[in-house]
C-alpha cells in the first residue's frame, strides 16, 4: 500500500525567501509523525501547502495515492486532511458546538447527525463541559483543543497538528499526549509540529526535521535527537547532554 | 441531549407563530389608514432587512447596494405588467429569479473583493444599474412606469382603496423571509455562512467551499428582496428609478439589521418595528417645519442606538436571559 | 518595586483572580507558574492596566497602578508582552520595533536599546522590513520582547514567552531574560515550563485557581515534592 | 357651522429641493393672511374676513414633509386626508411625488390643485379631482417658441438651438416638448444634452455646448446646476448668444444671487412678473407682504403657490362645504378673471382634464439687476435684447 | 470632435481630478489609513464651505486667505467628532464596520438638520472673489483659476499628508492604532488621543477642500451628498493604506470621467467612473497602490 501522504519535491517562495526546497517526505497510514525544526525552518508553509492554502511553487503533493496538487483547500478536507492553525483561527462569533460542527458538516448533511457528531468529539477532546461557551471567551490553550475538536470532526484521515501542545503544564500536556495517542488509535494518521521535545518524542512513531526550508534528518526520535546536524541547528547543547 | 438548543428553536417558531398571528389580527383594531400604511411599511422592510441580513448578516458579505435587486424586482414585474401583459404575480417570480441570476453573475468577480472594497463594489454596481434604468428610454427612463389601476382585483394584486391586501402580503412575505433563515439557520448552509464570516480560511479548511456558500446566500437574498421590491411597485402603483433603486434603500434595508441586530434571527424584524415607525413619525409630525428638526431627531435616535447598543436591540434581550446565552 | 496587594479582576461577573499579593524587588527575576486558567495571565493584565482590578492595589515605585490607563502604566516603566504578542500585523518589523521607543521620540539617540535588541535576537536584524505577519511563529515572539524592550522598561512582564520556540531559542531566551536582568532591568515571568524559568528566577508564585497556593524561593519551590509532581512532571 | 377649514399642503421640507418647499410655506401664509384678515386687493376673498360662504371660517394649512419621494408623498396625502382632515390637498413642487399624491386625492375624493408642477403628463390621466391653474411645459415650451418666431420674424439669428436639461421628469419633459416644437417649427437642434441632476462638475457638459455654439441655449436645469452651469460657461469661455431658460433654477434669485453678473441679458420662461404691479398696484403691495415674510420677491414657483390657495380657497367659499365632493364641483366651476389675480393669465378657468388652459406665460429677460417682461406683447414693458450681451 | 475638444478635455479633466483628489484626501486619511468609515465626509465638507461662506458674508475674508481658518476650526471639529462620537463607535467588539457606518451616517443626517435649521435651505455661493470666475486661456484652453488653485493645494495637501504619514513617528503611530488599538497602549501610545489628532487632521483637510470650493460652488444643507460617493471610490480605487493611491485615484478619477462624457452621453459619465473601479479591483483586489 502508498504511503497516505507524500510531498513530492516541493518548493515555496515568497519573493526572494526560499519557505520550502525541494522537501519530499512521506506519511505512512498510521504513524504518529513529528515535524520539527527551529522556528522560520518552513513547518506551517509545509502544513498550507498540504492542506491547500497555497500552491506550491513547484513540486507535487499526492494524498491517498492521488494527485491532489491542484485541489482546493474544501476539497482535501473532503478527501480526508484535517488541520489545525499556528495561529489559531476559531469562529469567534459562534459557539464552541457550533465551530466544531462547521467541521462535522463535511461528513454528515442532516443537522440531527452533524449535532451528534459534534458532541461526541467534544466528548473525546475534553471540551463538553465548554459548549456553550462563544469562542471568542476561550483561553487560548482552550482555543486549540478547539482547532483539534473541530478538524477532528471532519473525520479526517490525515490530521496536521500544528504546536497544539504548547502552554500546557507537563500534567496538562500528559493529556494531550494521551489524546493524540487515542486519534490515532481511532484509525487516522498524525503529523504534528511540536517544539516541547518532552512531548514530541516519546509519542512519535518518526520526526522528520526541516531546517532552512530542507529535510536536515529524518528517522527514529531517539536517532534524531542524538543527530548532531539537529543538536546544533534545533536543540542546543543542553538537549545534546540531556539525550 | 443539546435540549437547550431544540427548546430555542421550538421557541423561536412559537413566539414568531403568535407575533404574526397577533399581526395578522392588528387590521381589526388598527382601522386608521395612516397607521396601516405605517404597518406594511414596517413589515416590507422588516421582510428586506431579514433577506439582506442572510446575505450581509450571517454570510457578512456588507451589500449597500441591494436597491439594485429592489429595483429588478419592481422593474420586472411592472415590466412585464405593463408591456406584456403577464400578471404580476408571475412578474414577482420573474423579478426575483432574474435578481437571483444576477446576483450570482455579480457574485463571480465580487466575491474575491474583501472588505471596504466588496462595500464599496456593490454600491457602484448599484448606482450603475440606476443611470441605465435612468436613461433607458423602453423602460420609462425618468418619467417611470404609471400602472394602470382599474379597480379591484387579486388577479393584478391591485387595489382601490383598501390597504389590507398589502397588509396581509406584506405579512406573508415578512414570515416567509423569517422562516426561511429560521429553516437556514440551523442548516449546513447556515453555519457555512457563519463560519464564512468569522474566518474565511478556516472555514475552507474544515471543507467550506466559500466561494459557493457566499453565492448561494447572495441568490436567497436578491430573491427575496426581489420580490419586495415588486410588492412595493405595485403598493405604490408608480415607480420611477430614483423610486425603487436609490441608494436610501440599500441603507434602509441595511438600518433596521443593524439596530435590531445583524447576523440574528430577530434583529431585523425588531430593528424594523422600531426604526421604521420612527421614521415615518417623526417626518410627519415634526417634519412639517421645514426647519430640518426631524432630521436632527431622527439622525440622533441611529446614533444613539447604534452607540448604546452595537450588538443590536437583541442584545437588550439576550442578556436578560441566562449568561454565556448561546448567541 | 511592584507590589500587588489583594487584587481581585473578574470577567463580566467571573473571578478569574481573587485576592491576589505579589512583591517584585528591584533587580529580581519572579516566575509566576500555575495550570491552564489559573489565572497567570490575567495577573499581568491587572498589573499592565489592561484589566481593570475590581478591587486591591498595583503599586510602582510608590506610584498607584490601578485605574490608571495603560498607556500610562507603560510610561511609568512597565512593559508587558502579552500571550497573544499583539504586534502590528501589516507594519514591518522596523516599524514594530521603532514604534516600541514611541515614548521617547524627542530624543536624538532614541534607539539605544535597538543595540540590545538585535544581540539577544540576531534573526530580527535580517528581517528588518518584513511584515510581522508574515514573521514564523517564533519569530514573531522575539519581535514582541524586542518592541517591550524597546520602551526601556524598568519592569519588564513576559506572559510565555518560550511558547512555541525551538528547544534552542528557548534557553536562548531565558539566557537573554538573565542579560536583560544584568541590563538593569526587572523580570517578571508566566511560565508553563517550570524548570527552565525555575533555574533563573530568584523567586517564584504559584497560582491555582485565581489563588496564591505557595511562594517562595525558587530553589526552595523546585524542591517541594507537590510541584515537582504537579508543574513538573518528574 | 365649521369655523376652520383645514387645507393641506406636501411638500420637500427637507433634503434636496427644501429650499422650494420653505418659500412655498412663505407664499401660503402671505395667501392665508390676506383671506383670513380683511385686506383691500381685488382678490377673491380679500375682503372681509374668513370665508364668507362658510361663515366667516378661517383657513389653517397643515404641511406634510415628501422628502420627494413618491411613496412619501403619498403617506403624507393620506394622513392629511385621513387624520388632518384636510378637504384639499396642494403640492408638490417634484412631477413624480404629483402623480402619487393626486392618485391618492383621486381615491379619498379630495381635490388635488397642484400649484407648481409643471410635467404634461399630469392632467392626462383621467383624473377627476386633479386640477392645474398655471401652465405646463408645452404650453411654456409654446411660448418660447411663439417668443423664437416673432424673433426670427424680426431678422434675430434664432435657427439652431442647443438642448441642456437634466435627467429627471421636469428635464426630460421640458426636452420632449422643446424636441417636438422645434421640429414643427423648422429650427435645428445642434445639441441635446441631458445630464446628472446635482452633477459635481458641469466642464464636459459645457465644452459640448460650446462646440456646438447654439444661436439659443434652452436650459431646463434647477437653481444648483443652474449656477454652476452659469459658472462653468464663463471658465470655459463659453459665452451664448442667448439664453431661453425654462424657469426653475433661472427664476430663483439664488442663482442671480450667485452668477446674475454673467446673465445679463438671459431670457427665462415664467408665470408671474413684477412688472405687474405697474399696471395692477396689488401685485407690488403683495409682493412686499411676501418679503416681509421670506426676504425674497415673488417669483415663478411662489406667486403660483400664492394663487393656488387663493384658488381653493375660492372654490371652498362657493362649495360652502368642506366636502371634498362639492369642492371639486365648485373648483370646476370656477372663473377668476386675469385682473383678480396677481398673475398675467387672461382667467382661471378649468377644462375637463382640470386644467387651466388661458393660463398665458411670460417671458422675462433679466437687464440690469431684475426681471423685464418682453413677451407676448400685450404684457411686455420692453423690447428683448438680443443677442444677450 | 476637435483636437481642442480633446485637449480641453483632458485639462478640464485633470483639474478636475485634482480637486476630487483635495476632496478626498481627509477621507484618504479617515478611511483609507485609519481605517473608519465615515459616512459623513460630504457633510464635513458643506460644514466646512458653510464657515467659509460666513466668514466671507460677515467678515469679507476672501475664501483663500480664510481656508487656513476654515482647516483650523474643522481640526477642532473633527478631533470633537471622535471624541465625542466615533470614539464610542469604535468600541463595538462584533461588527465594528457597521457600527461605524450607521453612527456616522446618523451623524451626516444630523449635521444635514443642524444646517437646514441654523443656515435655512437656501442656495448660497460667493458672488465675487479673488478667484472666482477668473481663468487663464493658454492657446484656446481655457484652465479656471480657482480649479488651478485646487489643483495646487491638492499637490500641496498630498504631499504633506504623505510626508506625515511617512516621515514622522506620528503617522506609524496612526498606522499602529488602526491595525490594532487595543495594542498601541504596550509601547506608551494613547489611541484616543492619536486617533483623535487623525480625525482632527483629516477634517482639516477637508477644510482647505471645503473653502476652495467654496469659490465656485454653490452651498446648501445637502450639497455634500454631491461628492460623498466620489470620494469614496477615489479612495477605494487608490486602495486602502496609501496616500500616494488617493492622490493618483482622484487624477483617474477626472480624467476617465472627461473622456467618458466624450463618448457617452454626459449623464452616464459617473458610469465610467464606476466601471474603472470595478475593472480595477477586479484586477487588482487591493486596489492601485493599496496595502491593505
Ligand atoms: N506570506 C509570507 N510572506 C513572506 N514570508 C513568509 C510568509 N509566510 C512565511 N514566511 C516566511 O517563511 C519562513 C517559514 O515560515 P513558517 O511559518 O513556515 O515557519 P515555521 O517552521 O512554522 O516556524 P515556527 O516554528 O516559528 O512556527 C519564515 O521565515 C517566514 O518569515
Ligand atoms: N476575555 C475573557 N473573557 C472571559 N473570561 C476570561 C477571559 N480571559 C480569561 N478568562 C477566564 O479567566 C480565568 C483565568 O484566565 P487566565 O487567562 O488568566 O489564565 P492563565 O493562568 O493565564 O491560563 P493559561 O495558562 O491558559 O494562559 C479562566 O477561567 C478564563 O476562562
Ligand atoms: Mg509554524
Ligand atoms: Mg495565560
Amino acid at each position: 500500500m502508498t504511503a497516505l501522504l507524500e510531498t513530492r519535491g516541493v518548493w515555496q517562495r515568497f519573493g526572494g525567501l526560499v519557505a520550502n526546497s525541494d522537501v519530499s517526505i512521506s506519511v505512512g497510514r498510521g504513524e504518529i509523525v513529528g515535524l520539527i525544526g527551529p522556528n522560520g525552518a518552513g513547518k506551517s508553509t509545509l502544513f498550507n501547502l498540504i492542506a491547500g492554502v497555497l500552491p506550491p511553487t513547484q513540486g507535487s503533493i499526492w494524498f491517498d495515492g492521488e494527485d491532489v496538487t491542484k485541489l482546493p483547500a474544501a476539497e482535501r478536507c473532503q478527501r480526508g486532511v484535517g488541520r489545525t492553525f499556528q495561529v489559531v483561527k476559531s469562529f469567534e462569533t459562534m459557539t464552541v458546538i457550533d465551530n466544531v460542527i462547521v467541521g462535522a458538516l463535511v461528513r454528515n448533511t442532516v443537522m440531527r447527525e452533524a449535532r451528534r457528531k459534534a458532541h461526541q468529539v467534544l466528548e473525546f477532546t475534553g471540551l463538553a463541559a465548554r459548549a456553550d461557551v462563544l469562542a471568542s471567551d476561550l483561553v487560548p490553550a482552550e482555543k486549540r483543543r478547539l482547532e483539534v475538536a473541530r478538524a477532528l470532526a471532519t473525520e479526517p484521515k490525515l490530521l496536521l497538528l500544528d504546536e497544539v501542545l504548547t502552554g500546557l503544564t507537563p500534567t496538562e500536556a500528559q493529556t494531550g499526549v494521551a489524546l493524540v495517542r487515542k486519534v490515532r488509535d481511532a484509525g487516522i494518521t498524525v503529523l504534528m509540529v511540536e517544539h516541547v521535545m518532552e512531548i514530541v518524542m516519546p509519542l512519535v512513531d518518526r520526526a522528520i526535521v526541516l531546517d532552512l526550508g530542507k529535510v536536515l534528518v529524518e528517522g527514529k526520535p531517539a536517532d534524531v535527537v542524538r543527530d548532531p546536524k539537529v543538536i546544533s541547528a534545533y536543540l542546543g547543547d543542553r538537549h545534546a547532554v540531556g539525550a | 441531549m443539546d435540549k437547550n438548543f431544540a427548546t430555542r428553536r421550538r421557541r423561536d417558531l412559537i413566539v414568531a407563530a403568535v407575533l404574526a398571528a397577533l399581526a395578522a389580527l392588528a387590521p381589526l383594531f388598527v382601522k386608521n389608514v395612516y397607521i396601516q400604511n405605517i404597518l406594511v411599511l414596517t413589515l416590507m422592510y422588516a421582510a428586506l432587512s431579514q433577506s439582506w441580513n442572510i446575505l450581509s448578516g450571517y454570510c457578512g458579505q456588507i451589500s449597500l447596494g441591494h436597491a439594485l435587486y429592489f429595483g429588478i424586482g419592481a422593474y420586472t414585474t411592472e415590466l412585464l405588467f405593463t408591456k406584456f401583459g403577464v400578471l404580476p404575480w408571475f412578474g414577482m417570480l420573474a423579478g426575483g429569479v432574474i435578481a437571483a441570476v444576477i446576483a450570482m453573475g455579480l457574485g463571480y468577480p465580487f466575491f474575491r473583493l474583501r472588505g471596504h472594497y466588496f462595500v464599496i463594489a456593490t454600491i457602484v454596481i448599484a448606482e450603475i444599474g440606476l443611470l441605465l434604468f435612468q436613461n433607458w428610454e423602453w423602460a420609462g427612463a425618468a418619467m417611470g412606469i404609471t400602472i394602470p389601476v382599474r379597480g379591484d382585483s387579486w388577479l393584478k394584486f391591485q387595489f382601490m382603496r383598501s390597504k389590507l391586501p398589502y397588509f396581509y402580503f406584506a405579512l406573508a412575505l415578512c414570515c416567509v423571509a423569517w422562516f426561511v433563515t429560521w429553516w437556514l439557520e440551523d442548516s449546513k448552509w447556515g453555519f457555512w455562512w457563519r463560519a464564512v464570516k468569522d474566518n474565511p480560511e478556516a472555514a475552507e479548511s474544515l471543507g467550506v467551499v466559500v466561494f459557493n456558500s457566499k453565492m448561494g446566500a447572495a441568490a436567497v437574498s436578491a430573491f427575496l428582496v426581489a420580490v419586495g421590491g415588486a410588492f412595493y411597485a405595485q403598493f405604490l402603483a408608480y415607480i420611477d428609478p430614483e423610486s425603487v433603486m436609490g441608494f436610501q434603500f440599500s441603507l434602509l434595508m441595511a438600518l433596521p439589521a443593524v439596530l435590531g441586530g445583524i447576523g440574528t434571527l430577530w434583529g431585523p424584524v425588531l430593528g424594523a418595528a422600531i426604526l421604521i415607525p420612527m421614521t415615518e413619525l417623526t417626518r410627519s409630525y415634526i417634519g412639517g417645519s421645514g426647519r430640518g428638526v426631524d432630521l436632527i431627531v431622527y439622525g440622533a435616535l441611529i446614533v444613539a442606538i447604534s452607540l448604546a447598543l452595537p450588538q443590536g436591540l437583541v442584545s437588550l434581550f439576550s442578556r436578560s436571559k441566562a449568561k454565556g446565552a448561546t448567541r | 518595586m511592584l507590589s500587588v496587594h489583594e487584587v481581585t479582576t473578574a470577567y463580566q461577573g467571573l473571578v478569574a483572580i481573587s485576592a491576589v499579593s505579589i512583591e517584585v524587588q528591584k533587580g529580581e527575576i519572579v516566575c509566576v507558574a500555575g495550570a491552564n486558567g489559573a489565572g497567570k495571565s490575567t495577573l499581568l493584565k491587572s498589573i499592565a492596566g489592561a484589566e481593570r482590578p475590581r478591587s486591591g492595589t498595583v503599586t510602582f515605585d510608590g506610584k498607584r497602578l490601578d485605574g490608571m490607563a495603560q498607556h500610562h502604566i507603560t510610561a511609568t516603566g512597565i512593559a508587558y508582552v502579552p500571550e497573544n504578542r499583539r504586534l502590528f500585523p501589516r507594519l514591518s518589523v522596523r516599524d514594530n520595533l521603532r514604534l516600541g521607543s514611541y515614548l521617547y521620540r524627542g530624543e536624538a539617540d532614541r534607539e539605544g536599546p535597538l543595540d540590545l535588541v538585535f544581540k539577544l535576537f540576531p534573526r530580527l536584524s535580517e528581517r528588518l522590513e518584513q511584515r510581522a505577519e508574515t514573521l514564523s511563529g517564533g519569530e514573531q515572539q522575539m519581535l514582541a520582547i524586542g518592541r517591550a524592550l524597546m520602551t526601556r522598561p524598568r519592569l519588564l512582564m513576559l506572559d510565555e514567552p518560550s511558547q512555541g520556540i525551538m528547544p534552542k531559542l528557548v534557553d536562548e531566551i531565558f539566557q537573554a531574560v538573565k542579560t536583560i536582568r544584568e541590563a538593569g532591568m526587572t523580570v517578571l515571568i508566566v511560565e508553563q515550563r517550570m524548570a527552565e524559568c525555575l533555574e533563573i528566577a530568584d523567586r517564584a508564585y504559584i497560582l491555582q485557581t485565581g489563588r496564591v497556593l505557595m511562594q517562595g524561593p525558587a530553589a526552595e519551590i523546585r524542591g517541594n515534592p507537590d510541584v515537582r509532581k504537579a508543574y513538573l512532571g518528574l | 357651522q365649521t369655523s376652520e377649514v383645514v387645507i393641506g399642503a406636501t411638500y420637500p421640507l427637507s433634503g434636496a429641493g427644501a429650499q422650494v418647499g420653505v418659500d412655498a410655506q412663505r407664499a401660503f401664509e402671505t395667501a392665508i393672511d390676506i383671506i383670513n384678515n380683511d385686506q383691500d386687493f381685488d382678490l377673491p376673498l380679500a375682503k372681509g374676513v374668513g370665508l364668507p360662504g362658510l361663515g366667516g371660517a378661517k383657513i389653517r394649512m397643515v404641511y406634510a414633509d415628501h422628502q420627494g419621494d413618491p411613496q412619501k408623498g403619498r403617506a403624507e396625502a393620506e394622513r392629511l386626508i385621513t387624520q388632518e382632515k384636510v378637504c384639499a390637498v396642494l403640492g408638490s413642487y417634484q412631477s413624480a411625488v404629483a402623480v402619487t399624491v393626486s392618485q391618492i386625492c383621486e381615491r379619498y375624493q379630495v381635490p388635488f390643485l397642484s400649484a407648481d408642477n409643471s410635467s404634461p403628463s399630469l392632467h392626462r390621466r383621467g383624473l377627476k379631482y386633479y386640477f392645474r391653474a398655471s401652465p405646463h411645459d408645452e404650453m411654456f415650451s409654446a411660448g418660447m417658441f411663439d417668443f423664437l418666431d416673432s424673433m426670427k420674424k424680426k431678422g434675430a439669428k434664432a435657427e439652431t438651438l442647443a438642448l441642456f436639461h437634466e435627467d429627471t421628469i421636469f428635464g426630460t419633459d421640458s426636452a420632449n416638448a422643446q424636441t417636438k416644437l422645434a421640429t414643427e417649427r423648422g429650427y435645428k437642434i445642434v445639441a441635446d444634452i441631458k445630464y446628472r441632476a446635482n452633477s459635481p462638475s458641469l466642464s464636459a457638459e459645457v465644452q459640448q455646448l460650446k462646440a456646438a455654439n447654439a444661436d439659443v441655449l434652452l436650459p431646463s436645469s434647477y437653481t444648483t446646476d443652474g449656477i454652476l452651469l452659469v459658472k462653468t460657461m464663463a471658465e470655459l469661455g463659453y459665452k451664448p448668444n442667448a439664453i431661453l431658460a425654462q424657469a426653475a433654477g433661472f427664476s430663483e434669485k439664488a442663482l442671480y444671487d450667485a452668477v446674475g453678473d454673467k446673465l445679463e441679458g438671459a431670457i427665462t420662461r415664467g408665470s408671474f412678473s413684477l412688472d405687474l404691479a405697474a399696471k395692477r398696484p396689488m401685485v407690488g403691495k403683495i409682493n412686499d407682504l411676501f418679503k416681509a415674510k421670506s426676504g425674497k420677491d415673488l417669483n415663478d414657483n411662489t406667486s403660483r403657490q400664492f394663487m393656488a390657495m387663493i384658488v381653493i380657497a375660492d372654490a371652498i367659499n362657493r362649495a360652502k362645504s368642506t366636502d371634498g365632493e362639492k369642492i371639486r364641483d365648485a373648483m370646476a366651476a370656477t372663473d377668476i378673471p386675469g385682473e383678480q389675480t396677481i398673475m398675467p393669465w387672461k382667467r382661471v378657468k378649468f377644462d375637463d382634464m382640470g386644467q387651466n388652459n388661458d393660463a398665458d406665460p411670460v417671458l422675462l429677460q433679466y437687464i440690469g439687476g431684475k426681471f423685464v417682461t418682453i413677451f407676448p406683447s400685450q404684457a411686455a414693458v420692453a423690447e428683448a435684447v438680443w443677442p444677450m450681451k | 470632435m476637435t483636437v481642442e475638444t480633446i485637449v480641453q478635455s483632458l485639462a478640464s479633466g485633470l483639474l478636475m481630478g485634482l480637486l476630487y483628489g483635495l476632496i478626498a484626501v481627509g477621507l484618504a486619511l479617515i478611511f483609507g489609513l485609519m481605517d473608519v468609515t465615515n459616512f459623513a465626509h460630504g457633510e464635513f465638507l458643506m460644514i466646512a464651505m458653510y464657515a467659509s461662506f460666513f466668514l466671507f458674508t460677515f467678515f469679507a475674508i476672501d475664501p483663500l486667505l480664510s481656508a487656513p481658518l476654515v482647516a483650523a476650526a474643522m481640526f477642532v471639529f473633527g478631533a470633537v467628532i471622535y471624541l465625542l462620537v466615533v470614539r464610542f463607535a469604535m468600541r463595538a467588539k462584533a461588527n465594528a464596520g457597521m457600527v461605524q457606518i450607521f453612527t456616522t451616517f446618523g451623524l451626516a443626517i444630523v449635521m444635514r438638520g443642524l444646517a437646514q435649521l441654523f443656515f435655512t435651505p437656501d442656495y448660497r455661493s460667493i458672488p465675487q472673489s479673488w478667484l472666482g470666475g477668473k481663468t487663464i486661456s493658454v492657446a484656446g484652453i481655457f484652465l479656471p483659476e480657482p480649479q488651478l488653485v485646487g489643483a495646487l493645494v491638492s499637490i500641496a495637501a498630498f504631499a504633506g499628508l504623505y510626508f506625515f504619514i511617512h516621515r514622522t513617528d506620528f503617522g506609524r503611530a496612526l498606522e499602529a492604532t488602526r491595525e490594532d488599538p487595543g495594542a498601541v497602549a504596550l509601547v506608551g501610545i494613547d489611541k484616543n488621543r492619536v486617533f483623535a489628532f487623525g480625525w482632527g487632521l483629516g477634517a482639516a483637510l477637508v477644510g482647505l477642500a471645503g473653502a476652495i470650493m467654496a469659490v465656485f460652488f454653490y452651498i446648501y444643507p445637502d450639497v455634500g451628498a454631491s461628492f460623498a460617493l466620489i470620494a469614496y471610490v477615489t479612495v477605494a480605487l487608490g486602495g486602502f493604506g496609501s496616500v500616494f493611491g488617493a492622490f493618483a485615484g482622484g487624477i483617474i478619477v477626472g480624467l476617465v470621467e472627461a473622456v467618458t462624457a466624450l463618448m457617452l452621453p454626459p449623464s452616464l459619465k459617473s458610469v465610467g467612473i464606476y466601471a474603472v473601479y470595478l475593472l480595477v479591483v477586479f484586477i487588482r483586489p487591493r486596489g492601485l497602490f493599496g496595502s491593505m
